[in-house]
């Protein structure tokens, strides 16, 4: 029951973190939004590894999460670096509004 | 080594070659560039003349590589498509010499003359297609090859009227696409073969039939100039003289009309598209096309562009002969392909001549134009005679066999059409002959250059020259073996009996 | 390839060549010269036909008895009007008097060589484009409107030849005329075939109602002009006529009774103006016009009455050749009328006075010779009825003999007398 | 001859593959003076490398291998068939083209950051196209994705910046579904192998579910209309090796994996997703085309032919449903040429602004004449874009419109052909232009030989596929990837 309700608390978290990433603007919350998002996937992934309650968990999704914290660390060291100098050169640590046109 | 299988790539590699090294040099190798463009003339015509040799001997060329899944790149070297050849090569070199002696010290030579040969590559490979996606690539290619020859000028005016031709041609490229590719998905084969590789399709495809033969003749009736697809044609006029000479005679415009040529005959097959009900209405509107041309073409001051709805109308004898559908009127209008680049691209070569040594552009200022340049006028004499179809110039003969295919069919009201076509040729080419020769020499022309003792450059005086005689001997001696009427009936007798 | 055959080949190319102003300028007389390849052939040759497969679509040119003389008085003509043309002219360098005349010169000896009808509308066209050149050649703007009218009449003759043409073509391949005439006269197409032919030369002859073009150009031009004017043109539609229409084979009655009546007509409305025009010089212009709808006539009679025709159709070439010479004696005579009575510029006070008088002398006179014109005319045509008449009656074979024996004798006589005529003035 | 012939097929190019360039990016970042030199050397090892690993596969069929002995789940098996042979071929020689040009456009500073991250990125794509499992695949895009984000920002000022962030936050966010999805099939059939996966995927919600999510993911990393709101900005304001390589490559990485992940596993169940593709793939092309149409800076325009060119990858998948391969083989030939000529159209454009200092289309003021190499790699790679015959575009597009007409598509066929003509407007706009004089004329400056050639060839390729499908297609069909079952790598 248990490893259910961490999945769906999961994927609640990565819902948040993807609310949180659109309706800021703050580049440091978005961000933030995205690892709210990270650990949520990873909590599905260990929550579903888990098959019965006695037998052994499942090694592979703990090796993907650590795998994926790896990642997330190193991705989020590089959105720090980038908003870091964004806001160096804008003032500003957000994204400009109608940039694409 | 087989070798007749290589001569057509061959052929289509004798100016390609050429043009690829061309674009290379640098703009002060005149020689070198010269050389390379006569070079690959010589050549291609030296090849063709041993094609239409080997062919009158039953000889069979042929280059096949593969291209797509089930589909190949085909070359091959029928009667009509050495009929087109033979027009090409042999214009290709009049018109590269003009070229020469008409863009002396003028700048970007190399790019022009590079994509002039690509323009001639792609209207050999246009000919000499042995099957309907072979045709499409070179026809695109052909777009593509005009478009930077057409705004070489890069004058403001030059772009919008590069840009009006892209617009036209690439739409109907489009439509010919679409067309070809359904008939594809039809019949699973795009092969030329005379009398049509449709025959075997039920009845149950009729009408996308139909709508597939409207597409192709679309497609191709933008570069031939069908009306009400011929906006481009007389916009494009602002191109240099040897280009629009090339345009109108040869290249785009004739593309369109073998284009759909090969469509009646190696596509669908005349019978069958007769069968369809299509034929028709394609002699109705070229009919239609040749009139309201002709008529266009009284109110244009501007020579070139009066030569240019001149072509629109003399471009659709073509189709009309196609369209009537009988053995005598394909011959009118296969001849008149090879009859009508012979005289028209006298005609663009004069007005060259005139605003290259004189500065005229207009027919309001050819008074007494005769004076000066007698020979130039002279053969401009010729070729407006043989659009207006007087004997013994080429045009009398294509307008004969359409005249008599006419009649054949039953179709009486094509007759009307060829007498009012012809009554309005000489409305509006007889008062430039008048003016040109009757009336007084002004005291200055407007932008006057002088080269000696000659009325102008001889590698301008040279070409509508040849051209002239050509068109004229095409008429005189119509019945000699090897004659453009030869071929056409040669080409008449396989599609019919 | 013999004498004779090059002699015909050389009638009409060798003006052509010289038509090219690079080889006529460095030759002395090149117009006369220019003549000479055809007076040969008059002289010389009698019955021969030439063809040559490879021109065209298969060319013939043929010589024969009626041909022959019909061609020594054009000649004859060519030559007056070239005497004419360069003693009052004096070409300037880049003149193309010479060239216009010697392609016209060589269209009308192709046209009357020629014997079958491409050969005839080629050379045909080239003589009218040609003659219209040289008509509108040097002059005034007057005559490039008359000019302009004659072109168009031209050119939709020539469509209706054209399309006359097809006609024949799709019914037959061989375009010889005999052949011709047999094949046209019995075809579903024969009406529109012969509509086409009759519009065509009614047309280039300026028959009524077609006559404008003819009297407006022939008011307008000069002298040697008009002699061409006159002759060339309305004599060779009238040839024309002769070779395409299917006559002596069918009877036509509905066009016999038109063309009856249009001749008529014609005649009638020459005789209106002989009365209603006060211009002496338009004098020839009208003879022709009559002339050319008396032949019109007689050709009606010739389709209601093949038989008749057979008779009597010897005629018709002396009837042209008789039309040339008649309309040229005409216009040198009313030309010296008009020289002669020219007021001389001697003073410049009383001149004025000398006009006025002159004037109203001229008046008097022009009135009194249109009288007499008219009796001439009147009678000369009431002559011509009775000759034509007379010659149904008379027994056909003395007169075919009559035909035969004049020949080339009788035709110098002819030219030596129009030489006479002309050293008079 | 024999002993080459054995060294040919018993190397291991396909490790080859992904460890040479990655041992370069760390030589590239120590000794940053001979960074150009070691990057195009190691560019020219990968090429040669893809036609090692093209001959041994054209000798013994599909590679296969699992690092270490260790097999999926836990250990990293290598595969490749015709279809990852192709993609890897495709990166290394745009990729040389790139380093190329790279040589001649970084000056030391940016060289030194340019070649280490470039390295990297190739080092993941080419792991990419290798991965036979879709955790690997995560990895390899998320990589991926990252490189591409620091490339993007290296030119720096604001707009670059911007881009980049926007473009990391979007593949951040793209990569995280993709993983959801990856965790919920790794729920549903343990395991993540893809040959596994594909034998035991069945029609459930899980899997609905994951595809959706994965789908998502990826569609949001290739800017598949309406997720493409963040590709134009970004890829118009990097420099231009680097537009080059995003455009061209990276994008193709995320569709690589949604079409393997397709043809193995969703095909077969996909619940009429292919219809939900090919409507946004139809939007893509027109929006897209209109869009590039409508912009008047040239890198811009550039950008949103991508946005349309990608639109015609996706019209494909309903078609596929029915005619399989041939559709297929388009959608491979399309991808490959649109990565020769977006290459060469970006690297154009880089020339132009390096010569004009702006890539305002109005006033590009007679490039013909002054950098006609420039101008004709444009040309040449806006034939193929248009897919005029004869082009690689045209091969692809050709194929298409084949299968669209015998399937009685119309919809599809005016897509495609409305795209041509839309794509033709806006090549030939640019084209136009550079003939004409311009109203206001700039101070130019020297464009190195190098850059032209480079885009110039590039273009070449582009046009060269044209004729070479007859070599090519039977390449791609090595191991039958593109055959619907369940799948048997």
């Amino acid at each position: 029951m248990s490893n259910i309700s961490f999945a769906l608390a999961g994927i609640g978290l990565f819902v948040l973190g993807l609310y949180a990433l659109i309706v800021h603007d703050h580049l440091l919350r978005k961000i933030l939004a995205i690892n709210i998002m990270g650990s949520g996937v990873s909590l599905v992934l260990v929550a579903l590894a888990k098959h019965g309650g006695d037998a052994l968990p499942d090694v592979v999704p703990h090796a993907m999460v650590i795998t994926g914290i790896v990642v997330a660390v190193s991705a989020t060291a590089v959105a720090l670096v980038l908003m870091v100098k964004l806001a160096t050169e804008t003032g500003r640590a957000m994204l400009p509004d109608d940039s694409t046109e | 080594m087989n070798w007749d299988a290589w001569i057509p790539l061959l052929v289509v590699a004798s100016s390609l070659l050429p043009g690829l090294v061309i674009f290379t040099l640098a703009e002060e190798q005149v020689r070198l560039r010269t050389a390379l463009n006569l070079l690959g003339a010589f050549v291609k015509l030296a090849l063709v003349s041993w094609m239409v040799w080997g062919v009158y001997n039953g000889h069979h060329f042929e280059t096949r590589l593969p291209l797509l899944p089930n589909l190949e790149f085909v070359l091959r070297a029928g009667p009509l498509a050495l009929l087109f050849v033979g027009l090409s090569t042999v214009l290709w070199l009049v018109t590269t010499i003009y070229a020469i002696g008409y863009l002396e010290g003028s700048p970007h030579r190399s790019r022009f003359f590079g994509f002039f040969s690509l323009c001639v590559t792609a209207t050999v490979g246009v000919a000499l297609s042995g099957n309907m996606i072979t045709f499409l690539i070179f026809y695109e290619l052909l777009t593509l090859a005009t478009y930077p020859l057409l705004i070489h000028r890069g004058t403001e005016e030059a772009r919008k009227a590069g840009h009006t031709y892209l617009v036209y041609t690439m739409i109907g490229g489009a439509l010919l696409l679409l067309g070809t590719a359904w008939l594809y998905s039809l019949t699973g084969t795009l092969e030329f073969t005379p009398r049509g590789f449709l025959a075997g399709l039920g009845e149950e495809h009729r009408h996308a039939l139909i709508i597939i033969f409207v597409l192709m003749i679309a497609g191709l009736g933008v570069k031939a100039a069908i009306v009400p697809l011929h906006g481009w044609l007389p916009l494009a006029m602002v191109a240099p003289a040897p280009v629009s000479a090339l345009l109108h005679a040869v290249a785009v415009v004739k593309a369109g009309a073998f284009g759909i040529v090969r469509v009646v005959y190696d596509v669908f097959g005349v019978d069958f598209a007769t069968g369809l009900g299509v034929m028709e209405p394609l002699a109705w509107l070229a009919g239609f096309t040749i009139i309201y041309g002709s008529l266009r073409a009284l109110f244009q001051d501007d020579l070139k562009r009066r030569l240019a709805f001149s072509t629109i109308s003399q471009v659709s004898y073509v189709v009309l002969g196609v369209a009537i559908a009988g053995p005598i009127a394909t011959i009118g209008g296969v001849v008149h392909l090879v009859h009508q680049g012979l005289m028209k691209i006298t005609l663009f070569f004069c007005a060259g001549n005139l605003a290259e040594t004189l500065g005229i552009h207009k027919v309001s200022e050819m008074n007494g134009v005769g004076q000066r340049m007698p020979w130039t006028m002279a053969a401009f004499t010729v070729g407006a005679f043989g659009m207006i179809g007087a004997p013994p110039v080429a045009g009398f003969i294509s307008k004969w066999y359409l005249g008599m295919g006419a009649l054949e069919a039953g179709q009486n009201w094509v007759l009307l059409v060829l007498a009012g076509s012809s009554l309005l040729n000489a409305a509006y080419f007889l008062p430039i002959l008048y003016a040109a020769w009757f009336k007084k020499t002004p005291s200055s022309w407007p932008h006057e250059h002088d080269f000696g003792r000659m009325e102008t450059a001889w590698a301008l005086l040279l070409p509508p020259l040849i051209t002239a005689a050509l068109a004229l001997a095409a008429g005189l001696l119509a019945t000699l073996p090897f004659s453009p009427l030869d071929w056409a009936k040669l080409i008449s007798v396989r599609e019919f009996y | 390839m013999s004498i004779a055959d090059s002699l015909l080949w050389l009638a009409v190319c060798w003006p052509l060549l010289l038509a090219l102003p690079a080889l006529h300028k460095r030759l002395p007389l090149p117009q006369l010269l220019a003549m000479l390849p055809a007076v040969l052939l008059i002289l010389f040759v009698v019955d021969n036909t030439l063809t040559v497969p490879w021109l065209l679509f298969g060319t013939s040119f043929s010589l024969d008895e009626q041909t022959r003389w019909l061609l020594a008085v054009i000649v004859a003509l060519w030559l007056l009007v070239a005497m004419m043309l360069w003693r009052t002219k004096h070409p300037a360098p880049n003149n193309y008097l010479a060239t216009l005349f010697l392609l016209t010169m060589s269209g009308n000896i192709g046209l009357i060589l020629a014997s079958d009808l491409v050969t005839f509308f080629c050379f045909s066209t080239l003589m009218s484009y040609g003659f219209y050149g040289l008509l509108i050649h040097g002059s005034n703007d007057a005559v490039r409107r008359a000019g302009r009218l004659y072109l168009i009449c031209l050119i939709v003759a020539d469509l209706a030849l054209f399309e006359a043409l097809l006609l024949v073509a799709s019914n037959t391949e061989h375009l010889q005329f005999q052949l011709v005439q047999q094949v046209m006269s019995n075809v579903p197409t024969t009406d529109f075939y012969m509509a086409m032919v009759l519009g065509a030369f009614a047309l280039k002859a300026g028959i009524w109602p077609f006559s404008l073009w003819l009297s407006t150009t022939f008011s307008a031009t000069s002298s040697p002009k008009r002699l061409l004017l006159v002759s060339v043109p309305v004599a060779m539609a009238l040839l024309g006529m002769l070779r395409w229409l299917p006559l002596g084979q069918y009877n036509f009655d509905a066009w016999g009774l038109i063309l009856q009546s249009i001749g008529g007509v014609g005649i009638l409305y020459v005789m209106f103006k002989f009365y209603a025009v006060r211009q002496i010089r338009l004098f020839p212009a009208y003879a022709a016009i009559a002339y050319s709808s008396l032949f019109i006539a007689l050709l009606g009679i010739g389709l209601t009455y093949p038989s008749l025709w057979h008779d009597f159709h010897y005629l018709a070439y002396p009837y042209i050749a008789v039309l040339v010479i008649s309309m040229v004696c005409l216009i040198l005579l009313l030309g010296r009328v008009e020289h002669e009575h020219q007021p001389p510029e001697t003073t410049l006070h009383g001149i004025k006075q000398l006009n006025i008088y002159l004037k109203q002398k001229f008046e008097d006179f022009i009135q009194w010779r249109n009288v007499q014109l008219h009796k001439l005319n009147a009678l000369r045509h009431a002559a011509h009825q009775i000759v034509l008449q007379s010659l149904h009656v008379m027994h056909m074979q003395k007169l075919q003999r009559l035909m035969d024996r004049w020949s080339v004798r009788m035709m110098m006589a002819v030219m030596m007398g129009m030489l006479l005529i002309w050293l008079m003035i | 001859m024999k002993l080459l012939q054995v060294f040919l097929t018993d190397t291991h190019w396909a490790i080859i593959l992904v460890l040479l360039p990655l041992a370069a990016a760390v030589l590239c970042f120590l000794f940053s003076r001979v960074a150009s030199f070691i990057g195009v050397t190691t560019l020219f090892a990968l090429l040669l490398s893809v036609v090692g690993l093209g001959w041994q596969m054209r000798e013994t069929g599909v590679y296969h291998h699992a690092i270490g002995g260790w097999e999926a789940p836990l250990g990293i098996g290598l595969y490749a068939d015709g279809l990852s042979l192709l993609m890897l071929a495709i990166t290394a020689l745009v990729g040389l083209g790139i380093s190329i040009y790279a040589t001649s456009y970084f000056k030391h500073q940016d060289a030194a950051r340019f070649w280490p991250l470039w390295l990297l990125l190739l080092a993941s794509l080419n792991a990419l196209y290798l991965s036979a499992d879709i955790f690997n695949l995560y990895i390899t895009l998320e990589l991926v994705g990252l490189a591409a984000v620091a490339l993007a920002s290296l030119t720096g000022g604001p707009d670059a910046l911007a881009g980049a962030m926007r473009y990391l936050l979007t593949t951040l966010l793209g990569s995280l579904a993709y993983l959801l999805g990856v965790a919920l099939l790794y729920h549903g059939y343990g395991s993540v192998d893809i040959a596994i996966l594909a034998t035991q995927a069945k029609s459930e919600p899980v899997l609905w579910v994951a595809f959706g999510l994965m789908g998502t993911g990826l569609a949001l990393k290739m800017a598949l209309v309406p997720l493409h709101f963040w590709l134009p900005a970004t890829h118009a304001n990097a420099s231009a090796p680097v537009s080059a390589l995003l455009s061209a490559l990276v994008i193709k990485g995320a569709f690589y994996i949604l079409l393997r992940l397709w043809l193995e596993i969703f095909a077969p169940h996909s619940g009429g997703a292919e219809t939900l593709f090919g409507l946004l793939g139809s939007v893509a092309v027109i929006w897209g085309s209109l869009q590039a149409l409508r912009q008047t800076r040239l890198k811009l325009l550039i950008a949103y032919s991508t946005v349309a060119q990608l639109g015609y990858l996706f019209i494909a998948f309903p078609l596929a449903t029915i005619a399989g391969a041939t559709v297929w083989i388009a959608v491979a030939y399309l991808a490959l040429s649109h990565a020769l000529a977006k290459a060469a159209m970006f690297l154009a454009a880089g020339n132009l602004i390096r010569f004009g200092g702006h890539d305002r289309i109005a006033d590009l003021d007679r490039v013909v004449q002054r950098l006609p190499l420039t101008a004709g790699a444009f040309a040449l790679a806006g034939v193929s874009i248009i897919g005029l015959p004869p082009s690689g575009g045209f091969v692809g597009k050709w194929l298409l419109l084949e299968s669209a007409l015998s399937q009685g598509r119309w919809d599809l066929v005016m897509v495609i052909l409305l795209g041509s003509l839309l794509a033709a407007a806006y090549v030939f706009k640019v084209l136009g232009r550079t003939f004409t004089k311009a109203p206001v004329s700039h101070e130019a400056h020297a464009v190195p030989a190098r850059m032209e050639w480079v885009a110039l060839l590039l273009a070449c390729g582009a046009i060269l596929l044209g004729f070479l499908a007859p070599l090519i297609i039977p390449l791609m069909d090595i191991g039958n990837p593109f055959t619907i079952s369940g799948g048997q790598p």
